[in-house]
């Protein structure tokens, strides 16, 4: 009896490895291939910085964004002081600190991306999910609502976005939060078109079924089921929109309509004002325009590394 | 390097094109229904105005008139017109084709009426012959007679400051006889949801006038007016063949346009721009100031700012100094009233107010406002000849004013129309903005702001208004600019806003081109323009 | 197949009326008033009533919608405010500079996109497919006015080699047939016309090409990758078929089933690209005008325009739908 | 039946396969297996989902991707080792000499391509016929597998056929230049039993007029005693019994094979008796390094089913090969059933 | 005692297609008049090809898909006109089984939470830890260890994740459990794990089954009944030895004659039936009796036009034949179409007819 035992024992300890990932949720799975990723180590990276220098950077900058160093600064003759001991990264057209400028601009930047994404995320997803929620269960009626809202998203979708934001900049006026609200707004058709595709699939699959033959409430599906499983992609899109939504709070600063307030500098207003000056201070204009690419690349390269590892058919 | 590397190709001789880069399109090719810069830069160059400016200068001289006068109340207008002066279309200049153009303007009907279509008529010359609105000011014009075929009589109701400066203003340029005719068959329309400028006005080829250059081609898909030599014009023919116009509405794009050769001369360059651009050989000449840029306080907005303590304050908490210095193009001064000294009722006695922040905090803690918060306008996408990056100097002043214990709530707003409108409806406390003039009288300047209740500066001053009501009135030059001078140290002593600066709008032309002498009325004539 | 386009022409209508009901209410938000742009820097009150009611925008909102909407179905747009000319004109003198600049990005995006897609996936994991799709990750990331700015710089103002501003150079004399430059030089023989308009058109082209070149890039990667996994693209090569024919026969052709459906998604793209581009060269096309409409509450011109880019974003799509249906026999109708 | 007198066909040697993912752990989903193919005969390879067959064929297909896979052994055909064969080599090979038919007819057909098309590009490589020569040498062939109405056919596309069709159409391509050698990847799991018996039957006519050599890869123990001549049972990618059809469903000798068909239940057996299942499932393994990799699930392990990989020894008859140390006595075909 | 009872249920699924709104343009007749009665404790087994509508109709008795009409008589209710909060209610009673052991689990949900979702549905259990109790009691009936409570779905193997599926059905105590494939996606040895793990409970806890399943010899083996369908219809039904014994309709011969054997002696000695052709599309199912198109006992006119009933031939044995009989007492022989090389005539299709029959079910344009 007792070898036999040891047998046991022995082939246990044989087959013990297999068992070693007991417990993984698909997510903790999902962030293992993902800590395998380069790409998502280097987007990671860098926005693991972004997002320190944002929050610490006001802290931690040297000077105030706005004050100005007078008699430094003369246009009429492109001077430019350069690197001073005090201001590592030079002045601005204003005689203003470029470095302190940057750091706390790195929060403003972030800012924008977090509010606006978050704003079309909740929106769209909020509308997506009633519209696929209503498709997937609600009978005729819910179909017929379905079909209204998505007709109304469509005919956003038919605007391009640029110009949306553009209209809603120009009907709020110019300041930080307008240019949060156009370019979240204008994600929102996106968010919503997403979700509810993505719930539509969910909804016609096997495990959603056995929740219905066992009694489970329909509203319960939706919150506990159906929702839960379609957020994947929603998410991936989100943190892609935090680059697009950088990129686009940008050019709305390029056309007129980013926040003008100089105290709460952003990257994106930054590099406009910079731009006239390129000929003589190129860095002026380098400096926010390198923050504002390497931060979309962050979110860029993280976004489409979620993408692959939450993706069902690259799953190992 | 930025230098042209071609070019020789078209721009040698008299035989090439010109290519200036125009802030926007114009709005029409008819000058009387213009009321835009960019409208009148080319009309100018196809129609002549009865009296011109001496090239270079704001001095008055003779256009097509070659002398005017008028009699001692003011009231009569005579033009000895220029004998040769054919139009583009072959007809001659005579009073009765000035008369008839009068005439046209004066009995303009309908949507003409609107002010989008008659600004300048209605400004200076009021209303018309039948006012169809009852809004639309009394009309000040009388007459027109033609004695004789090279003279002309212009019998107005009132003597007015306006006169005889108004007959300079390019929407005054005079059409040649057939071609009025032509326009009677193409109305403007006014219903619906726009007003629609008569067709003739929208396409080369109905207009004429007897400038150096005819307008031949306006294509809109390019953004481009082509206007061509006038072989027959009376003066100094034009030195190039072809000049076009171009619009490039981005700052930057028109810099880039030059230094890679497309344009060879644009508008309004950044004061930043102007060093860069000569360092690199490009001619950057200097206009002289005709303008002013100020600080304007709305003052029925707030109540400290009817406290001239609280104005004073601010006046000499600006440091007026470092922002021409740092932001300004070279030429550009500070500006100690409403007017720039080239104007004539420019006072050398009135009161300043120096860079004083001890001073201006000991007055604000006098006049007992502490604490003072000021909604501070400024316009953005915008360049205007005196303020040529306002979110820029806004900064600056910000800065200034909160050195002072101000605090100022921002407020940026698109120029047209948000801000426009919402500076001219009194709703900022404090904004910036100012005025080129177009033509050389003070009233063109003080007029335009001081002559009655305005929402926009918000405050009542019976007597400075008498004072310029008199001025306005007064037919005796001297007599005027004297009223003016006592207006512009009542206007400083008062204090409605704070004038900061007047500054030189720069122009910039490629180096293998000889530039038209510039002109502080920002009218140069392109046909002295040739290429090397 | 005709069932299909006719379908899908008719469901525009409701789509255009809602849009249309959006606009309307959408731009009644804006503030100001198109009265404001139309007077100058010191028009009075008075003006202003008088334009509002010469304009009809004194009347009740549903009256302003009913006539908007008579005019819109008899095809009369109105007449911008800005301008005074008529809607219509303007959108005609201004689309073909957008469409061309448009399809010349797209041109750029397709023929450079996918030929790098495909070879990034072939070679998966070479430097050529790292390069290539870092690039295309950065093409997304760069501003594009910034992009535009320093390929002039760099183009036009350091090396001279191609014009900065505008669709043709002003020394051209060309006649103008159709509108679309680089065809017209064609059509008339005036062939230096046609290549003035093309170097015009590169580097707008490019900085408008370098979002949907990038999305291209990756989407064309991404779905050769999955092509190459599929069943009979193991097929094929049991069949012992030459690799060129198992390239461009069965992996290229459904590869770019997804890559098609992408392309039409991509007009949104162009167009809101094109706001920012053609304002930066100067570029006469429908996204620069729109903007400045905008700005100046020119609502003739923004309802005539918006109506006409979601009419052309919907026919695009179903033409991309319809080519879609002849490439693939699955979604054909019989 | 005893050994096929001329030499086999097809004889694979101590063939394995390794996935070696980036950052993964490797996966060695064949482990040295060795079997051969005779001419003209039918030979099985049967084994539950995941045991190594497909990568088996694969493998000797080289169809396997280049990157992340090493394989290792030898595949003699006729003489020629194909695991040694240059691409360019192996290219040739496959479509004439070799074919190969897949389990999902449907997604292994092109869908965007019309049927005839599929069929006469491999006539166009491997015969050189083109135009309307191949246009009508691919409808004789539809027509051969059984496609009524062949030049009509040509014109569809895969989603216009029904399943059967599309797994003819993929037969009639893999037949096209008579191979020696025909591997069957479960060509009928994705069918109905009524459509399925029809592509056997289709498949047996190949066999039997063309003298093609079928290897038949299945985990229907069913499918192979209807028609494989020999068959190997593979268990965790190696080889665990091999045998002619009637000897090994008579006697079971493997552990495994014995559970397998004890586990089955079958149409002709009495009701009401429990099966006998194997316990655990197919991932319950152990690496055949360290031992037995079915000791985990086998009834019969002692200690020594760890000591190393089994060998291959043939108990009861000669040309019946068992990897065991405790083989199943023979017990005839009422002991299989225990 | 029969404790569930369909009488001429029929599911049609609309197929639409419209210019601006959607209209009817068409049926897929998926499930076309069943009737049948599921005893009590008994095991009921539905099988036929791929596509006939088994699925639809075990889905149907728990009105996951609308009934078009007919009745499904659950312990004296009838499902098909309960409101839709009674029938949700009435789900307890009746639970299901699904064919994709991982696509019937929330891949996000850990097993102690998938088995506990009915119990709240249903308001079993009153708190956590007596749900726990019970689902504990519950996956030890499977076989399953209390460890799986807290892992989820894909770190189980395919036999694990299909006793999951069990388990959650069973803690609601159902009274009939509708299987469908449950084992058709597991490799046979851990097929017969589940198949003996279905049979034990079925002793101990006294459920009823109706098993959906296209392997006739796993439907056997479980089953005391089998109902043969065909093309959203039943041909014959039988005790499961009868029906082996004496298969009567002659696609259930077919059927029978095509099931592999794992027994070469049995295989070789075997005769064949080949069917022509593939199933006929539901969508358009052909007239008379529908499997007429390939059944080689054929018999012109009367086998076009006329639709078989479901007639009783004696010991329960239902058979929708019109020749059942004489095909029995082989008065009636396989037509020559039939003629054992197979290669030539697998297109189905009688001469007079379009021969649409293989059509697979086209891509209906969205
Ligand atoms: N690309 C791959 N990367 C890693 N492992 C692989 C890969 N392909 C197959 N495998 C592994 O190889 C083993 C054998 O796979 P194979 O496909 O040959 O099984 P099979 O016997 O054909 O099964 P089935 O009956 O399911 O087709 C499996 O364990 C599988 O996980
Ligand atoms: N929701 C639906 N809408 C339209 N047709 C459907 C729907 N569900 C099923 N069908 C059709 O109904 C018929 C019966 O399908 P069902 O899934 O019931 O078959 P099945 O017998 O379960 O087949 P399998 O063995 O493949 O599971 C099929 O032709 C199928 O295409
Ligand atoms: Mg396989
Ligand atoms: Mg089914």
């Amino acid at each position: 009896m007792s070898t036999k035992t040891t047998k046991i024992d022995r082939l246990a300890e044989l087959t013990a490895q297999r068992e070693s990932t007991a417990g993984a949720s698909l997510w903790t799975e999902a962030l293992r291939r993902l800590r395998s990723s380069k790409m998502a180590l280097i987007g990671g990276v860098i926005i693991a910085v972004f997002i320190v220098l944002a929050i610490i950077g006001p802290w931690i900058a040297p000077h105030n964004p706005i004050l100005q160093w007078r008699g430094e600064v003369f246009l009429n003759q492109n001077i430019f002081v350069g690197s001073r001991s005090e201001n590592w990264l030079g002045l601005d057209h204003l005689g203003r600190d470029q470095f302190s400028r940057m750091l706390v601009g790195a929060r403003q930047t972030l800012l924008v991306g977090i509010v606006a994404t978050l704003l079309g995320f909740t929106a769209g997803a909020l509308i997506g999910g009633l519209s696929g929620a209503a498709l997937a269960f609600g009978g005729k009626i819910g179909r017929r609502i379905d079909t209204v809202v998505m007709r109304f998203i469509d005919m956003v979708l038919a605007l391009p976005s640029l110009l949306l934001a553009v209209s809603i900049a120009a009907i709020l006026g110019q300041s930080l939060t307008t240019v949060m609200i156009a370019v979240g707004v204008a994600q929102i058709p996106i968010f919503a078109r997403l979700l509810r595709g993505s719930m539509l699939a969910q909804s016609n699959s096997d495990y959603v079924l056995a929740a219905r033959s066992l009694g489970v409430r329909r509203r319960r599906i939706v919150t506990a089921h159906v929702l839960p499983n379609s957020l994947g992609p929603v998410i991936v899109q989100s943190t892609l929109a935090l680059a697009t939504a950088i990129i686009e709070a940008a050019a709305l600063s390029y056309l007129g309509l980013g926040n003008p307030d100089a105290a709460q500098p952003e990257w994106g207003v930054m590099l406009v004002q910079a731009q006239p000056y390129f000929d003589h201070a190129p860095m002026m204009a380098l400096y926010p325009a390198l923050g504002i690419i390497i931060t979309a690349l962050g979110f860029t390269l993280l976004g489409e590394a979620m993408r692959e590892a939450l993706d069902p058919k690259l799953r190992s | 390097s930025s230098d042209r590397d071609n070019g020789d190709s078209k721009g040698s001789g008299s035989t090439g094109t010109f290519v200036f880069g125009a802030a926007g399109d114009p709005a029409s090719l008819d000058p009387s229904l213009a009321s835009d810069g960019e409208s009148f830069r080319i009309t100018r160059q196809v129609f002549e105005t009865l009296i011109d400016h001496k090239s270079g200068t704001s001095e008055m001289e003779g256009g097509l008139a070659d002398t005017w006068e008028s009699n001692d109340a003011g009231t009569e207008w005579t033009f000895n017109l220029r004998d040769g002066v054919t139009f583009h279309d072959g007809s001659d200049l005579t009073g009765e084709v000035v008369c008839a153009n009068f005439d046209r303007w004066y009995n303009w009907t309908g949507t003409y009426q609107n002010t989008t279509l008659s600004y300048y008529w209605q400004t200076i010359f009021g209303g018309f012959a039948n006012n169809e609105n009852e809004e639309t000011p009394d009309p000040n014009y009388v007459g027109c007679t033609a004695p004789d075929d090279l003279t002309a009589v212009i019998e107005v109701a009132e003597p007015s400051a306006n006169y005889p400066g108004g007959f300079s203003l390019a929407a005054f340029g005079i059409h040649s006889g057939p071609a009025l005719e032509a326009y009677a068959a193409d109305e403007a329309s006014g219903e619906g949801d726009a007003i629609t400028f008569p067709g003739y006005s929208q396409e080369a080829g109905t207009v004429v006038g007897s400038g150096p250059f005819r307008a031949t081609g306006w294509n809109k898909g390019n953004g481009e007016v082509t206007l061509e030599r006038f072989d027959d014009y009376w003066g100094d023919k034009a030195g190039v063949e072809k000049l076009v116009f171009q619009t490039i509405p981005e700052e930057s794009a028109r810099r880039q346009a030059l230094q890679s050769g497309d344009i060879h001369g644009y508008d309004l360059v950044a004061p930043a721009d102007v060093k860069t651009l000569s360092d690199a050989g490009f001619q950057v000449p200097t206009r002289d100031v005709f303008n002013i840029f100020y600080l304007a306080f709305t003052q029925d907005s707030h109540p400290a700012l009817e406290n001239p303590e609280v104005r004073t304050a601010v006046a000499h908490a600006l440091d007026r100094q470092n922002l021409v210095d740092s932001q300004l193009p070279e030429g550009g001064v500070v500006a100690t009233q409403f007017m720039p000294d080239t104007v004539e009722g420019y006072s050398q006695n009135v009161t300043t107010y120096d860079y004083d922040p001890e001073l201006a905090q000991q007055l604000l803690a006098d006049s007992g406002e502490e604490d003072l918060t000021f909604t501070f306008c400024y316009p953005t996408e915008v360049t205007r000849p005196y303020m040529p990056s306002p979110a820029d100097l806004y900064e600056l002043l910000r800065a200034d004013l909160e050195a002072v214990g101000i605090t100022v709530q921002p407020k940026a707003l698109k120029w047209n129309p948000d801000y426009t409108e919402v500076t001219r409806d009194g709703g900022c406390n404090l904004y910036l903005l100012g005025w080129t003039g177009d033509f050389n009288d003070g009233y063109n300047f003080l007029g335009t702001w001081f002559a009655g209740y305005q929402k926009e500066w918000g405050f009542e001053n019976q007597d400075l208004f008498d004072l310029l009501e008199r001025a306005s009135t007064e037919p005796d030059v001297d007599a005027r600019t004297a009223l003016y001078e006592e207006a512009n140290e009542f206007v400083m002593d008062f204090l409605p806003g704070v004038p900061i600066s007047s500054s030189p709008p720069s122009i910039a032309f490629s180096a293998d081109v000889n530039p038209p002498t510039v002109s502080p009325l920002t009218q140069e004539k392109f046909s002295e323009a040739s290429f090397k | 197949m005709l069932r299909l386009i006719v379908r899908r022409l008719l469901q525009l209508i409701p789509t255009l009326a809602g849009l249309s009901v959006l606009l309307f209410l959408w731009l009644n938000r804006l503030p100001g008033g198109p009265t404001a742009a139309l007077l100058g820097e010191r028009a009075t009150e008075a003006d202003r009533r008088q334009i509002e009611a010469a304009l009809g925008l004194d009347q009740p909102v549903l009256v302003q919608y009913g006539r908007f909407l008579r005019r819109l179905v008899s095809l009369d747009l109105g007449t911008s405010v800005q301008t005074g000319r008529p809607v219509w004109e303007e959108f005609t003198t201004r689309f073909p500079a957008t469409v061309e600049l448009g399809l010349t990005a797209l041109l750029i995006a397709v023929v450079v996109g996918i030929p790098l897609g495909y070879l990034a996936a072939a070679r998966r994991g070479t430097w050529l497919d790292v390069g290539a799709v870092s690039g295309s990750l950065l093409g997304i990331c760069i501003p594009v006015f910034f992009l535009a700015f320093l390929l002039k710089a760099v183009f036009a103002v350091n090396l001279g080699w191609l014009p900065s501003v505008g669709r043709q150079s002003n020394d051209i004399n060309a006649t103008e047939v159709t509108g679309f430059r680089v065809l017209d030089g064609i059509l008339t023989g005036e062939f230096d016309a046609s290549w003035d308009a093309i170097t015009h058109l590169i580097l707008p082209s490019l900085a408008l090409a370098s979002i949907p070149l990038a999305i291209i890039v990756r989407m064309t990667r991404a779905s050769v990758l999955e092509v190459l996994s599929e069943d009979y693209v193991r097929t094929a090569e049991s069949k012992g078929l030459k690799r060129q024919v198992v390239r461009a026969r069965h992996v290229l052709r459904n590869a770019l089933l997804p890559v098609v459906t992408t392309i039409g998604l991509l007009t949104g793209q162009l167009l809101s690209g094109a706001v920012l581009t053609e304002s930066v060269f100067a570029f006469n096309g429908i996204g620069n005008f729109l903007r400045t409409a905008i700005d100046g509450r020119d609502y003739p011109v923004l309802m005539g325009f918006i109506m006409f880019i979601a009419l052309l974003y919907v026919v695009i799509n179903l033409l991309v739908d319809l080519a879609y249906s002849l490439i693939d026999p699955r979604v054909r109708v019989h | 039946m005893s050994m096929p007198p001329e030499p086999p066909l097809l004889s694979v040697e101590d063939l394995t396969v390794t996935f070696t993912g980036r950052g993964r752990t490797d996966v060695r989903a064949v482990s040295g297996v060795s079997f051969d193919v005779a001419r003209g005969q039918v030979t099985g390879l049967v084994g539950e989902s995941g045991c190594g067959k497909s990568v088996t064929s694969l493998a000797l297909m080289g169809l396997l991707p280049k990157k992340g896979v090493t394989v290792g052994g030898r595949a003699a055909f006729e003489g020629t080792d194909l695991l040694g064969l240059r691409r360019e080599q192996l290219r040739d090979l496959r479509g004439s000499k070799l074919a190969m038919i897949f389990q999902d007819p449907l997604s292994s057909l092109n869908p965007v391509i019309p049927i005839g098309l599929q069929v006469t590009e491999i006539l166009t490589r491997h015969r050189g016929l083109r135009g309307e020569a191949a246009r009508k040498e691919a409808a004789a062939l539809l027509e051969r597998v059984g496609i009524p109405d062949p030049t009509r056919r040509l014109k569809e596309y895969p989603h216009q056929l029904s399943g059967g069709m599309r797994q003819r159409a993929l037969i009639a391509m893999a037949v096209a230049c008579a191979p020696q050698l025909l591997i069957a990847d479960e060509p009928t799991t994705a069918l109905d039993v009524t459509i399925q018996a029809q592509i056997l039957e289709l498949l047996k006519e190949l066999v039997d007029q063309q003298g093609t050599a079928l290897l038949m890869i299945t985990h229907d123990m069913g499918v192979v005693a209807g028609l494989c001549d020999r068959v190997n049972v593979l268990y965790a990618g190696k080889v665990v019994e091999a045998a002619e059809r009637r000897p090994l469903f008579a006697a079971p000798t493997h552990p495994y094979a014995h559970g397998l068909l004890g586990s089955i239940p079958r149409l002709d057996a009495p009701r009401g008796e429990p099966l006998n299942p194997i316990r655990g499932s197919i991932s319950d393994t152990i690496a055949w390094s360290d031992g037995c990799a079915f000791a985990p699930r086998c009834d019969f392990y002692s200690e020594q089913c760890l000591n190393g990989t089994p060998q291959l020894t043939e108990p009861h008859s000669a040309g019946h090969q068992v990897r065991c140390v405790h083989p199943v006595a023979a017990t005839g075909k009422e002991g299989a059933d225990r | 005692m029969s404790l569930l009872e369909l009488d001429d249920v029929k599911v049609h699924f609309p197929v639409k297609r419209g210019i601006l709104f959607d209209r009817t343009v068409g049926h897929v007749y998926a499930v076309d008049g069943v009737s049948l009665s599921v005893t009590a404790g008994q095991t009921y087994g539905l099988v036929g090809e791929s596509g006939c509508g088994k699925t639809t109709l075990g889905r149907a008795v728990l009105r996951l898909n609308d009934i078009t009409s007919g009745s499904v008589v659950f312990d004296g209710t009838d499902l098909a006109q309960l409101p839709e909060e009674e029938m949700r209610r009435a789900r307890r009673r009746l639970q299901m089984v699904f064919q994709d052991p991982l696509g019937s689990l929330n891949p996000r949900q850990n097993i102690e939470s998938i088995l506990a979702e009915g119990m709240a549905a249903h308001g079993i259990g009153a708190d956590r830890n007596e749900r726990r109790e019970r689902i504990k009691e519950i996956l030890t009936r499977v076989g399953l260890p209390h460890s799986a409570l807290s892992r989820y779905p894909h770190e189980f193997s395919g036999g694990q994740r299909q006793r999951i599926g069990i388990a959650r059905a069973l803690v609601l105590e159902p009274d009939v459990i509708i299987c469908d494939e449950p084992v058709s996606a597991l490799d046979v040895s851990i097929q017969a794990q589940v198949i003996n793990l279905l049979e034990e409970l079925q002793e101990s806890l006294g459920l009823t089954y109706l098993v959906i399943a296209h392997d006739l010899a796993v439907v056997r083996h479980i089953s005391d009944v089998i109902g043969v369908m065909y093309l959203g219809a039943l041909v014959e039904e039988a005790p499961s030895d009868a029906l082996y014994a004496e298969p009567r309709h002659p696609y259930t011969r077919a059927l029978m004659s095509a099931v592999p054997v794992p027994d070469p002696e049995v295989e070789d000695r075997r005769e064949r039936i080949l069917l022509r052709g593939d199933l006929p599309s539901p969508a358009n199912p052909p007239a008379g009796c529908r499997f007429h198109t390939r059944c080689p006992w054929r018999q012109p006119t009367r086998c076009d036009t006329e639709r078989p009933e479901l007639t009783d031939t004696g010991d329960g044995h239902r058979v929708a034949c019109h020749y059942a009989a004489q095909i029995a007492d082989g008065s009636l022989r396989p037509t020559s179409e039939l003629a054992p090389p197979v290669l030539v005539d697998v297109e189905a299709g009688p001469p007079a007819g379009d021969g649409e029959e293989d059509e697979p079910a086209a891509t209906v344009p969205s």
